[in-house]
Protein backbone atom coordinates (compact mmCIF):
# COMPACT_ATOMS: atom_id res chain seq x y z
CA UNK A 1 0.00 0.00 0.00
CA UNK A 2 2.72 2.43 0.93
CA UNK A 3 4.41 1.54 -2.33
CA UNK A 4 1.36 2.72 -4.26
CA UNK A 5 1.16 5.94 -2.27
CA UNK A 6 4.84 6.50 -2.83
CA UNK A 7 4.34 5.92 -6.54
CA UNK A 8 1.51 8.44 -6.63
CA UNK A 9 3.57 10.97 -4.73
CA UNK A 10 6.73 10.73 -6.77
CA UNK A 11 5.76 9.41 -10.18
CA UNK A 12 2.30 10.88 -10.49
CA UNK A 13 2.74 11.99 -14.08
CA UNK A 14 3.80 8.54 -15.19
CA UNK A 15 0.79 7.04 -13.46
CA UNK A 16 -1.35 9.51 -15.40
CA UNK A 17 0.42 8.46 -18.60
CA UNK A 18 -0.47 4.83 -17.98
CA UNK A 19 -4.09 5.70 -17.26
CA UNK A 20 -4.35 7.91 -20.34
CA UNK A 21 -2.92 5.16 -22.51
CA UNK A 22 -5.48 2.80 -20.99
CA UNK A 23 -8.34 5.18 -21.73
CA UNK A 24 -7.07 5.63 -25.26
CA UNK A 25 -6.87 1.91 -25.87
CA UNK A 26 -10.33 1.41 -24.38
CA UNK A 27 -11.78 4.05 -26.70
CA UNK A 28 -10.11 2.52 -29.72
CA UNK A 29 -11.32 -0.92 -28.78
CA UNK A 30 -14.77 -0.38 -27.36
CA UNK A 31 -16.25 2.54 -29.31
CA UNK A 32 -18.69 1.57 -32.00
CA UNK A 33 -18.32 4.83 -33.86
CA UNK A 34 -15.22 5.38 -35.97
CA UNK A 35 -14.94 9.08 -35.07
CA UNK A 36 -14.74 8.14 -31.41
CA UNK A 37 -11.96 5.72 -32.24
CA UNK A 38 -10.02 8.60 -33.78
CA UNK A 39 -10.57 10.69 -30.65
CA UNK A 40 -9.30 7.73 -28.63
CA UNK A 41 -6.21 7.65 -30.81
CA UNK A 42 -5.63 11.30 -29.96
CA UNK A 43 -5.98 10.62 -26.24
CA UNK A 44 -3.45 7.82 -26.57
CA UNK A 45 -1.11 10.14 -28.43
CA UNK A 46 -1.34 12.79 -25.73
CA UNK A 47 -0.50 10.18 -23.12
CA UNK A 48 2.75 9.54 -24.93
CA UNK A 49 3.40 13.27 -25.23
CA UNK A 50 2.94 13.54 -21.47
CA UNK A 51 5.51 10.81 -20.95
CA UNK A 52 8.09 12.69 -22.99
CA UNK A 53 7.38 16.06 -21.43
CA UNK A 54 7.58 14.63 -17.93
CA UNK A 55 10.93 13.07 -18.72
CA UNK A 56 12.17 16.54 -19.70
CA UNK A 57 10.94 18.25 -16.56
CA UNK A 58 13.19 19.08 -13.64
CA UNK A 59 12.04 20.72 -10.44
CA UNK A 60 13.06 24.35 -10.37
CA UNK A 61 14.04 24.24 -14.02
CA UNK A 62 13.33 27.21 -16.24
CA UNK A 63 11.90 27.50 -19.71
CA UNK A 64 14.62 26.56 -22.22
CA UNK A 65 15.17 30.12 -23.39
CA UNK A 66 18.68 31.21 -22.57
CA UNK A 67 18.74 34.05 -20.06
CA UNK A 68 21.44 35.61 -17.94
CA UNK A 69 21.61 34.33 -14.39
CA UNK A 70 19.52 31.22 -14.89
CA UNK A 71 21.29 28.05 -13.89
CA UNK A 72 18.91 25.21 -14.51
CA UNK A 73 16.74 24.65 -17.56
CA UNK A 74 14.40 21.85 -18.45
CA UNK A 75 15.65 19.64 -21.27
CA UNK A 76 14.76 21.11 -24.68
CA UNK A 77 15.10 17.95 -26.74
CA UNK A 78 11.78 16.23 -25.85
CA UNK A 79 10.05 19.57 -26.45
CA UNK A 80 11.30 19.57 -30.02
CA UNK A 81 10.23 16.00 -30.60
CA UNK A 82 6.75 16.57 -29.22
CA UNK A 83 6.36 19.87 -31.03
CA UNK A 84 6.75 18.11 -34.34
CA UNK A 85 4.73 15.15 -33.11
CA UNK A 86 1.71 17.34 -32.37
CA UNK A 87 1.67 18.72 -35.90
CA UNK A 88 2.16 15.26 -37.35
CA UNK A 89 -0.67 14.08 -35.08
CA UNK A 90 -3.01 16.66 -36.55
CA UNK A 91 -2.11 15.57 -40.07
CA UNK A 92 -2.63 11.95 -39.09
CA UNK A 93 -6.03 12.75 -37.62
CA UNK A 94 -6.99 14.62 -40.75
CA UNK A 95 -6.11 11.64 -42.93
CA UNK A 96 -8.10 9.36 -40.64
CA UNK A 97 -11.08 11.71 -40.79
CA UNK A 98 -10.85 11.89 -44.57
CA UNK A 99 -10.96 8.10 -44.66
CA UNK A 100 -14.01 8.20 -42.40
CA UNK A 101 -15.79 10.65 -44.70
CA UNK A 102 -15.00 8.36 -47.61
CA UNK A 103 -16.20 5.27 -45.74
CA UNK A 104 -19.44 7.01 -44.93
CA UNK A 105 -19.90 8.02 -48.55
CA UNK A 106 -19.38 4.43 -49.66
CA UNK A 107 -21.25 2.48 -47.00
CA UNK A 108 -23.57 4.99 -45.37
CA UNK A 109 -22.62 4.12 -41.83
CA UNK A 110 -19.87 4.60 -39.31
CA UNK A 111 -20.89 1.86 -36.89
CA UNK A 112 -18.20 -0.74 -36.74
CA UNK A 113 -20.49 -3.76 -36.47
CA UNK A 114 -22.63 -2.68 -39.43
CA UNK A 115 -19.52 -2.10 -41.51
CA UNK A 116 -18.26 -5.54 -40.64
CA UNK A 117 -21.57 -7.07 -41.71
CA UNK A 118 -21.47 -5.23 -45.01
CA UNK A 119 -17.96 -6.46 -45.63
CA UNK A 120 -18.83 -10.09 -44.98
CA UNK A 121 -21.81 -9.77 -47.30
CA UNK A 122 -19.70 -8.61 -50.17
CA UNK B 1 10.53 40.12 -9.09
CA UNK B 2 7.56 38.49 -7.45
CA UNK B 3 8.02 37.98 -3.75
CA UNK B 4 7.55 34.37 -2.59
CA UNK B 5 4.48 35.33 -0.64
CA UNK B 6 2.72 36.88 -3.63
CA UNK B 7 3.77 33.97 -5.76
CA UNK B 8 2.25 31.51 -3.30
CA UNK B 9 -1.02 33.41 -3.26
CA UNK B 10 -1.15 33.45 -7.04
CA UNK B 11 -0.41 29.74 -7.21
CA UNK B 12 -3.19 29.10 -4.73
CA UNK B 13 -5.53 31.15 -6.88
CA UNK B 14 -4.50 29.12 -9.92
CA UNK B 15 -5.17 25.96 -7.94
CA UNK B 16 -8.62 27.24 -7.03
CA UNK B 17 -9.42 27.95 -10.67
CA UNK B 18 -8.28 24.47 -11.62
CA UNK B 19 -10.53 23.06 -8.91
CA UNK B 20 -13.32 25.02 -10.53
CA UNK B 21 -12.48 23.36 -13.85
CA UNK B 22 -12.78 19.97 -12.15
CA UNK B 23 -16.24 20.93 -10.93
CA UNK B 24 -17.21 22.07 -14.42
CA UNK B 25 -16.34 18.63 -15.73
CA UNK B 26 -19.45 17.40 -13.96
CA UNK B 27 -21.52 19.66 -16.18
CA UNK B 28 -19.65 18.39 -19.24
CA UNK B 29 -20.53 14.79 -18.42
CA UNK B 30 -24.01 15.28 -16.99
CA UNK B 31 -25.22 18.42 -18.76
CA UNK B 32 -28.63 17.40 -20.05
CA UNK B 33 -28.30 19.25 -23.35
CA UNK B 34 -25.35 19.91 -25.62
CA UNK B 35 -25.61 23.62 -24.93
CA UNK B 36 -24.85 23.01 -21.27
CA UNK B 37 -21.73 21.11 -22.25
CA UNK B 38 -20.60 23.80 -24.68
CA UNK B 39 -20.97 26.53 -22.08
CA UNK B 40 -19.13 24.42 -19.52
CA UNK B 41 -16.22 23.96 -21.91
CA UNK B 42 -16.25 27.63 -22.75
CA UNK B 43 -15.95 28.45 -19.06
CA UNK B 44 -13.07 26.00 -18.77
CA UNK B 45 -11.45 27.84 -21.68
CA UNK B 46 -11.79 31.22 -20.04
CA UNK B 47 -10.50 29.60 -16.88
CA UNK B 48 -7.47 28.47 -18.81
CA UNK B 49 -6.64 32.01 -19.85
CA UNK B 50 -6.81 33.15 -16.21
CA UNK B 51 -4.78 30.21 -14.94
CA UNK B 52 -2.09 30.78 -17.55
CA UNK B 53 -1.84 34.46 -16.64
CA UNK B 54 -1.63 33.63 -12.93
CA UNK B 55 1.04 30.99 -13.53
CA UNK B 56 2.96 33.41 -15.71
CA UNK B 57 3.30 35.87 -12.84
CA UNK B 58 3.74 33.27 -10.12
CA UNK B 59 6.50 31.38 -11.93
CA UNK B 60 7.99 34.55 -13.43
CA UNK B 61 7.89 33.34 -17.00
CA UNK B 62 6.50 36.08 -19.21
CA UNK B 63 6.49 33.74 -22.18
CA UNK B 64 3.43 31.97 -20.77
CA UNK B 65 1.38 35.05 -21.52
CA UNK B 66 1.76 34.29 -25.24
CA UNK B 67 -0.20 31.10 -24.76
CA UNK B 68 -2.86 32.88 -22.75
CA UNK B 69 -3.16 35.33 -25.64
CA UNK B 70 -3.68 32.52 -28.14
CA UNK B 71 -6.48 31.11 -26.01
CA UNK B 72 -8.02 34.52 -25.52
CA UNK B 73 -8.08 35.00 -29.30
CA UNK B 74 -9.07 31.51 -30.41
CA UNK B 75 -11.11 30.07 -27.57
CA UNK B 76 -14.41 31.48 -28.75
CA UNK B 77 -13.95 29.71 -32.08
CA UNK B 78 -14.40 26.31 -30.47
CA UNK B 79 -17.56 27.26 -28.60
CA UNK B 80 -19.11 28.99 -31.56
CA UNK B 81 -18.30 26.07 -33.82
CA UNK B 82 -20.11 23.64 -31.55
CA UNK B 83 -23.00 26.02 -30.91
CA UNK B 84 -23.55 26.51 -34.62
CA UNK B 85 -23.45 22.78 -35.04
CA UNK B 86 -26.17 22.27 -32.47
CA UNK B 87 -28.38 24.96 -34.04
CA UNK B 88 -28.38 23.43 -37.47
CA UNK B 89 -26.71 20.11 -37.34
CA UNK B 90 -24.96 19.11 -40.45
CA UNK B 91 -25.37 22.51 -41.99
CA UNK B 92 -22.62 24.21 -40.11
CA UNK B 93 -19.66 25.95 -41.54
CA UNK C 1 -32.04 19.61 -30.55
CA UNK C 2 -35.15 18.10 -32.03
CA UNK C 3 -35.73 18.32 -35.72
CA UNK C 4 -39.03 20.12 -35.29
CA UNK C 5 -37.32 23.17 -33.89
CA UNK C 6 -34.82 23.41 -36.67
CA UNK C 7 -34.97 26.62 -38.59
CA UNK C 8 -32.91 27.64 -41.59
CA UNK C 9 -29.62 29.00 -40.37
CA UNK C 10 -28.84 32.60 -41.17
CA UNK C 11 -25.40 34.12 -40.80
CA UNK C 12 -25.05 35.56 -37.36
CA UNK C 13 -24.22 39.26 -37.24
CA UNK C 14 -22.50 38.84 -33.90
CA UNK C 15 -20.13 36.18 -35.15
CA UNK C 16 -19.39 38.06 -38.36
CA UNK C 17 -18.65 41.30 -36.55
CA UNK C 18 -16.52 39.61 -33.91
CA UNK C 19 -14.49 37.77 -36.49
CA UNK C 20 -14.11 40.90 -38.58
CA UNK C 21 -12.67 42.71 -35.56
CA UNK C 22 -10.50 39.86 -34.31
CA UNK C 23 -9.14 38.47 -37.58
CA UNK C 24 -6.47 41.14 -38.21
CA UNK C 25 -5.17 40.72 -34.68
CA UNK C 26 -4.99 36.96 -34.98
CA UNK C 27 -3.13 37.29 -38.28
CA UNK C 28 -0.69 39.76 -36.77
CA UNK C 29 -0.20 37.54 -33.78
CA UNK C 30 0.37 34.49 -35.94
CA UNK C 31 3.03 36.32 -37.91
CA UNK C 32 4.54 37.61 -34.66
CA UNK C 33 4.81 34.08 -33.34
CA UNK C 34 6.44 32.95 -36.59
CA UNK C 35 8.97 35.79 -36.59
CA UNK C 36 9.73 35.60 -32.90
CA UNK C 37 10.77 31.98 -32.68
CA UNK C 38 14.28 33.05 -31.74
CA UNK C 39 13.67 34.98 -28.56
CA UNK C 40 10.35 33.82 -27.18
CA UNK C 41 8.40 30.61 -27.57
CA UNK C 42 7.08 30.34 -31.05
CA UNK C 43 8.16 29.38 -34.49
CA UNK C 44 6.85 28.01 -37.70
CA UNK C 45 4.61 25.27 -36.37
CA UNK C 46 2.86 27.41 -33.80
CA UNK C 47 2.50 30.44 -36.04
CA UNK C 48 1.35 28.29 -38.92
CA UNK C 49 -1.29 26.64 -36.76
CA UNK C 50 -2.55 30.05 -35.60
CA UNK C 51 -2.78 31.37 -39.15
CA UNK C 52 -4.51 28.16 -40.20
CA UNK C 53 -7.01 28.61 -37.37
CA UNK C 54 -7.62 32.13 -38.64
CA UNK C 55 -8.78 30.79 -42.00
CA UNK C 56 -11.04 28.35 -40.19
CA UNK C 57 -12.45 31.24 -38.19
CA UNK C 58 -13.21 33.18 -41.36
CA UNK C 59 -14.84 30.12 -42.88
CA UNK C 60 -17.00 29.93 -39.79
CA UNK C 61 -18.25 33.46 -39.87
CA UNK C 62 -18.80 33.88 -43.60
CA UNK C 63 -19.46 30.32 -44.71
CA UNK C 64 -16.98 27.90 -46.21
CA UNK C 65 -17.74 28.54 -49.85
CA UNK C 66 -17.19 32.31 -49.91
CA UNK C 67 -14.00 31.78 -47.95
CA UNK C 68 -12.88 29.13 -50.40
CA UNK C 69 -13.38 31.55 -53.23
CA UNK C 70 -11.64 34.29 -51.31
CA UNK C 71 -8.66 32.17 -50.25
CA UNK C 72 -7.72 31.06 -53.70
CA UNK C 73 -6.61 27.45 -54.05
CA UNK C 74 -3.60 28.67 -55.99
CA UNK C 75 -2.57 30.84 -53.05
CA UNK C 76 -2.65 27.84 -50.73
CA UNK C 77 -0.63 25.68 -53.10
CA UNK C 78 1.69 28.63 -53.66
CA UNK C 79 2.23 28.89 -49.90
CA UNK C 80 3.20 25.22 -49.75
CA UNK C 81 5.61 25.57 -52.65
CA UNK C 82 7.19 28.72 -51.24
CA UNK C 83 7.59 27.06 -47.84
CA UNK C 84 9.30 23.95 -49.18
CA UNK C 85 11.39 26.02 -51.59
CA UNK C 86 12.60 28.26 -48.76
CA UNK C 87 13.58 25.32 -46.63
CA UNK C 88 15.31 23.32 -49.32
CA UNK C 89 16.72 26.46 -50.92
CA UNK C 90 18.54 27.52 -47.77
CA UNK C 91 19.78 23.97 -47.26
CA UNK C 92 21.14 23.80 -50.79
CA UNK C 93 22.56 27.33 -50.57
CA UNK C 94 24.69 26.33 -47.60
CA UNK C 95 25.84 23.33 -49.61
CA UNK C 96 26.73 25.61 -52.50
CA UNK C 97 28.83 27.62 -50.05
CA UNK C 98 30.75 24.43 -49.28
CA UNK C 99 29.08 23.71 -46.00
CA UNK C 100 26.88 20.76 -45.32
CA UNK C 101 23.11 20.77 -45.63
CA UNK C 102 21.64 23.52 -43.40
CA UNK C 103 25.02 24.50 -41.98
CA UNK C 104 24.16 28.14 -41.46
CA UNK C 105 27.57 29.21 -40.21
CA UNK C 106 28.94 29.32 -43.74
CA UNK C 107 26.62 32.17 -44.69
CA UNK C 108 28.55 35.42 -44.40
CA UNK C 109 27.39 38.24 -42.19
CA UNK C 110 26.78 38.90 -38.54
CA UNK C 111 24.05 36.78 -36.98
CA UNK C 112 23.58 35.07 -40.33
CA UNK C 113 22.51 31.81 -38.77
CA UNK C 114 19.86 33.54 -36.69
CA UNK C 115 18.31 35.12 -39.75
CA UNK C 116 18.57 31.89 -41.71
CA UNK C 117 16.77 30.07 -38.89
CA UNK C 118 14.02 32.67 -38.83
CA UNK C 119 13.63 32.40 -42.60
CA UNK C 120 13.31 28.64 -42.25
CA UNK C 121 10.71 29.10 -39.52
CA UNK C 122 8.74 31.27 -41.93
CA UNK C 123 8.99 28.51 -44.50
CA UNK C 124 7.68 25.97 -42.00
CA UNK C 125 4.91 28.38 -41.08
CA UNK C 126 3.88 28.65 -44.73
CA UNK C 127 3.82 24.86 -45.08
CA UNK C 128 1.83 24.27 -41.91
CA UNK C 129 -0.72 27.01 -42.50
CA UNK C 130 -1.14 25.91 -46.11
CA UNK C 131 -1.65 22.28 -45.16
CA UNK C 132 -4.12 23.08 -42.39
CA UNK C 133 -6.13 25.33 -44.68
CA UNK C 134 -6.25 22.79 -47.45
CA UNK C 135 -7.10 19.94 -45.07
CA UNK C 136 -10.04 21.98 -43.86
CA UNK C 137 -11.32 22.76 -47.33
CA UNK C 138 -10.83 19.20 -48.52
CA UNK C 139 -12.71 17.61 -45.64
CA UNK C 140 -15.36 20.28 -45.91
CA UNK C 141 -15.89 19.51 -49.60
CA UNK C 142 -16.34 15.90 -48.57
CA UNK C 143 -16.93 13.06 -50.91
CA UNK C 144 -20.15 12.94 -52.82
CA UNK C 145 -21.06 9.63 -54.36
CA UNK C 146 -23.78 11.04 -56.62
CA UNK C 147 -21.56 13.79 -57.92
CA UNK C 148 -18.91 11.17 -58.42
CA UNK C 149 -21.25 9.06 -60.54
CA UNK C 150 -22.32 12.11 -62.53
CA UNK C 151 -18.73 13.06 -63.15
CA UNK C 152 -17.74 9.59 -64.24
CA UNK C 153 -16.70 9.53 -67.84
CA UNK C 154 -16.46 13.27 -67.94
CA UNK C 155 -13.32 15.28 -68.30
CA UNK C 156 -10.57 14.93 -65.75
CA UNK C 157 -11.86 16.82 -62.76
CA UNK C 158 -9.88 19.78 -61.58
CA UNK C 159 -8.27 18.98 -58.24
CA UNK C 160 -9.89 21.85 -56.43
CA UNK C 161 -12.37 20.98 -53.75
CA UNK C 162 -14.44 23.77 -55.13
CA UNK C 163 -17.73 22.02 -55.69
CA UNK C 164 -20.25 22.82 -53.03
CA UNK C 165 -21.34 19.69 -51.30
CA UNK C 166 -24.81 19.05 -50.07
CA UNK C 167 -25.83 20.55 -46.80
CA UNK C 168 -23.87 23.77 -47.04
CA UNK C 169 -24.82 26.99 -45.34
CA UNK C 170 -26.92 29.44 -47.18
CA UNK C 171 -29.89 27.27 -47.82
CA UNK D 1 8.78 15.42 -4.66
CA UNK D 2 5.04 15.39 -4.07
CA UNK D 3 2.84 17.00 -6.70
CA UNK D 4 1.94 20.61 -6.09
CA UNK D 5 -1.81 21.31 -5.82
CA UNK D 6 -1.75 22.85 -9.29
CA UNK D 7 -0.18 19.76 -10.83
CA UNK D 8 -2.48 17.41 -8.97
CA UNK D 9 -5.56 19.42 -9.97
CA UNK D 10 -4.48 19.49 -13.60
CA UNK D 11 -3.96 15.75 -13.66
CA UNK D 12 -7.47 15.32 -12.24
CA UNK D 13 -8.87 17.63 -14.95
CA UNK D 14 -7.05 15.73 -17.67
CA UNK D 15 -7.97 12.26 -16.48
CA UNK D 16 -11.55 13.32 -15.77
CA UNK D 17 -12.09 14.83 -19.19
CA UNK D 18 -10.41 11.86 -20.86
CA UNK D 19 -12.84 9.58 -19.02
CA UNK D 20 -15.72 11.83 -20.03
CA UNK D 21 -14.55 11.54 -23.64
CA UNK D 22 -14.63 7.78 -23.32
CA UNK D 23 -17.97 7.38 -21.56
CA UNK D 24 -20.13 9.90 -23.41
CA UNK D 25 -22.16 8.04 -25.99
CA UNK D 26 -22.90 10.91 -28.29
CA UNK D 27 -20.01 11.74 -30.59
CA UNK D 28 -20.65 15.47 -30.29
CA UNK D 29 -20.48 15.22 -26.51
CA UNK D 30 -17.27 13.27 -26.87
CA UNK D 31 -15.79 16.02 -29.03
CA UNK D 32 -16.78 18.66 -26.47
CA UNK D 33 -15.14 16.66 -23.68
CA UNK D 34 -12.08 16.27 -25.88
CA UNK D 35 -11.73 20.02 -26.21
CA UNK D 36 -11.89 20.33 -22.41
CA UNK D 37 -9.16 17.69 -22.33
CA UNK D 38 -7.05 19.71 -24.72
CA UNK D 39 -7.40 22.80 -22.51
CA UNK D 40 -6.20 20.84 -19.48
CA UNK D 41 -3.28 19.41 -21.42
CA UNK D 42 -2.18 22.88 -22.56
CA UNK D 43 -2.15 24.06 -18.93
CA UNK D 44 -0.09 21.02 -17.97
CA UNK D 45 2.50 21.79 -20.66
CA UNK D 46 2.84 25.24 -19.17
CA UNK D 47 3.34 23.81 -15.69
CA UNK D 48 5.98 21.49 -17.13
CA UNK D 49 7.76 24.60 -18.50
CA UNK D 50 7.21 23.84 -22.17
CA UNK D 51 5.72 27.04 -23.61
CA UNK D 52 6.52 26.06 -27.19
CA UNK D 53 4.53 22.87 -26.93
CA UNK D 54 1.78 24.68 -25.03
CA UNK D 55 1.51 27.24 -27.81
CA UNK D 56 1.17 24.54 -30.44
CA UNK D 57 -1.39 22.68 -28.36
CA UNK D 58 -3.31 25.92 -27.85
CA UNK D 59 -3.48 26.74 -31.54
CA UNK D 60 -4.17 23.16 -32.58
CA UNK D 61 -6.51 22.15 -29.77
CA UNK D 62 -8.60 25.29 -29.59
CA UNK D 63 -9.08 25.71 -33.29
CA UNK D 64 -8.03 23.10 -35.75
CA UNK D 65 -8.74 19.75 -34.12
CA UNK D 66 -12.26 20.47 -32.86
CA UNK D 67 -13.30 21.90 -36.19
CA UNK D 68 -11.94 19.01 -38.22
CA UNK D 69 -13.80 16.57 -35.99
CA UNK D 70 -16.98 18.64 -36.19
CA UNK D 71 -16.73 18.82 -39.96
CA UNK D 72 -16.47 15.06 -40.11
CA UNK D 73 -19.56 14.43 -38.04
CA UNK D 74 -21.36 17.15 -39.98
CA UNK D 75 -20.67 15.05 -43.09
CA UNK D 76 -21.81 11.86 -41.41
CA UNK D 77 -24.55 10.90 -39.00
CA UNK D 78 -24.54 10.84 -35.27
CA UNK D 79 -26.03 8.07 -33.16
CA UNK D 80 -29.38 8.85 -31.64
CA UNK D 81 -29.34 10.39 -28.21
CA UNK D 82 -31.40 7.87 -26.33
CA UNK D 83 -28.72 7.24 -23.75
CA UNK D 84 -26.13 9.62 -22.37
CA UNK D 85 -23.45 7.13 -21.47
CA UNK D 86 -21.96 4.54 -23.76
CA UNK D 87 -22.55 0.92 -23.05
CA UNK D 88 -19.83 -0.86 -21.21
CA UNK D 89 -17.63 -3.31 -23.02
CA UNK D 90 -16.36 -5.79 -20.41
CA UNK D 91 -14.21 -7.74 -22.84
CA UNK D 92 -12.25 -4.69 -23.92
CA UNK D 93 -12.08 -3.57 -20.31
CA UNK D 94 -10.32 -6.77 -19.31
CA UNK D 95 -7.86 -6.29 -22.13
CA UNK D 96 -7.27 -2.68 -21.15
CA UNK D 97 -6.81 -3.67 -17.51
CA UNK D 98 -4.13 -6.11 -18.54
CA UNK D 99 -2.49 -3.45 -20.68
CA UNK D 100 -2.59 -0.90 -17.86
CA UNK D 101 -1.18 -3.39 -15.38
CA UNK D 102 1.63 -4.33 -17.73
CA UNK D 103 2.51 -0.70 -18.33
CA UNK D 104 2.01 0.17 -14.66
CA UNK D 105 4.59 -2.43 -13.70
CA UNK D 106 7.22 -0.31 -15.43
CA UNK D 107 6.36 2.88 -13.56
CA UNK D 108 8.41 2.15 -10.40
CA UNK D 109 11.48 1.79 -12.60
CA UNK D 110 11.08 5.33 -13.94
CA UNK D 111 12.86 8.24 -12.26
CA UNK D 112 10.84 10.46 -9.94
CA UNK D 113 9.13 13.42 -11.60
CA UNK D 114 11.39 16.47 -11.60
CA UNK D 115 14.41 14.60 -10.28
CA UNK D 116 17.63 16.26 -11.44
CA UNK D 117 19.27 12.86 -11.87
CA UNK D 118 16.73 11.73 -14.45
CA UNK D 119 18.52 10.40 -17.52
CA UNK D 120 16.99 12.86 -19.99
CA UNK D 121 17.69 15.93 -17.89
CA UNK D 122 21.23 14.98 -16.92
CA UNK D 123 22.20 13.58 -20.30
CA UNK D 124 25.09 15.00 -22.25
CA UNK D 125 22.92 15.77 -25.23
CA UNK D 126 20.54 18.09 -23.38
CA UNK D 127 23.42 19.84 -21.71
CA UNK D 128 25.24 20.25 -25.00
CA UNK D 129 22.27 21.95 -26.60
CA UNK D 130 21.77 24.23 -23.61
CA UNK D 131 25.44 25.19 -23.50
CA UNK D 132 26.09 25.67 -27.18
CA UNK D 133 22.82 26.78 -28.74
CA UNK D 134 23.31 30.48 -28.27
CA UNK D 135 26.96 30.47 -29.27
CA UNK D 136 26.38 28.33 -32.34
CA UNK D 137 23.22 29.87 -33.73
CA UNK D 138 22.58 33.19 -32.01
CA UNK D 139 19.11 32.04 -31.05
CA UNK D 140 18.04 32.30 -27.40
CA UNK D 141 15.19 29.82 -27.67
CA UNK D 142 16.94 26.47 -27.53
CA UNK D 143 13.88 24.65 -28.82
CA UNK D 144 13.97 26.70 -32.01
CA UNK D 145 17.71 26.23 -32.30
CA UNK D 146 17.42 22.46 -32.04
CA UNK D 147 14.42 22.40 -34.34
CA UNK D 148 15.87 24.44 -37.16
CA UNK D 149 19.61 24.07 -36.79
CA UNK D 150 20.82 20.93 -34.99
CA UNK D 151 17.95 18.80 -36.22
CA UNK D 152 17.08 20.78 -39.30
CA UNK D 153 17.12 17.71 -41.48
CA UNK D 154 14.59 16.01 -39.22
CA UNK D 155 12.38 19.04 -39.45
CA UNK D 156 12.54 18.93 -43.22
CA UNK D 157 11.43 15.31 -43.10
CA UNK D 158 8.67 16.28 -40.73
CA UNK D 159 7.46 19.02 -43.06
CA UNK D 160 7.42 16.37 -45.77
CA UNK D 161 5.21 14.21 -43.55
CA UNK D 162 2.76 17.07 -43.09
CA UNK D 163 2.76 17.71 -46.81
CA UNK D 164 2.22 14.01 -47.50
CA UNK D 165 -0.81 14.07 -45.23
CA UNK D 166 -2.28 16.80 -47.40
CA UNK D 167 -1.61 14.72 -50.51
CA UNK D 168 -3.12 11.65 -48.84
CA UNK D 169 -6.33 13.52 -48.04
CA UNK D 170 -6.53 14.65 -51.67
CA UNK D 171 -6.06 11.04 -52.76
CA UNK D 172 -8.73 9.76 -50.40
CA UNK D 173 -11.38 12.38 -51.11
CA UNK D 174 -10.69 12.84 -54.79
CA UNK D 175 -13.40 12.15 -57.33
CA UNK D 176 -12.24 9.18 -59.27
CA UNK D 177 -12.28 9.07 -63.01
CA UNK D 178 -13.88 5.75 -63.79
CA UNK D 179 -13.93 6.03 -67.55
Amino acid sequence: MTAVVDLLLTRYNYVAVVLLLGIGVYMIGASENLVKKVIGMNVFQTGIFLFFMTSAFVTGGHVPIIKEGVERYVSPLPHVLILTAIVVGVSLTAVALALIVRIYAEYGTLQEDVLREIQTDE
Amino acid sequence: MTSPWVSDVLLAAAGAFILYAVVLLYRVVAGPTMQDRVIAVNVVGTNTVVVLALLSVALEETSFLDIALVYALLNFLMSIAISKFTVERGGVI
Amino acid sequence: MSDARRSPYVESTIIMTTVRVIAPFVMTYGLFVMFHGAKSPGGGFQGGAIVGALVLMLAFAFGADPTREWVNQRVVVGLLVVGVATFVGIGLATMALRGSFLEYAVIAGAKSSKYAIELIELGIGAIVSGVITSLFFLIDAGFDVEADAADAGGETPEETPGEPSSGEVGS
Amino acid sequence: MAPTPVEAGLLVVILGSALATAVLRDVLGSIIAFSAYSLGVAMLWVVLRAPDVGLTEAAVGAGVMTILLLLTIAKTVRPSEDRVLASFDPKTLVLVAAFVLALGATVPALPAVGSPDAPVVSSEVSQYYLDHAYKDTGVENVVTAVLAAYRGFDTLGEAVVVFTAGVAVVAVLKREVTA
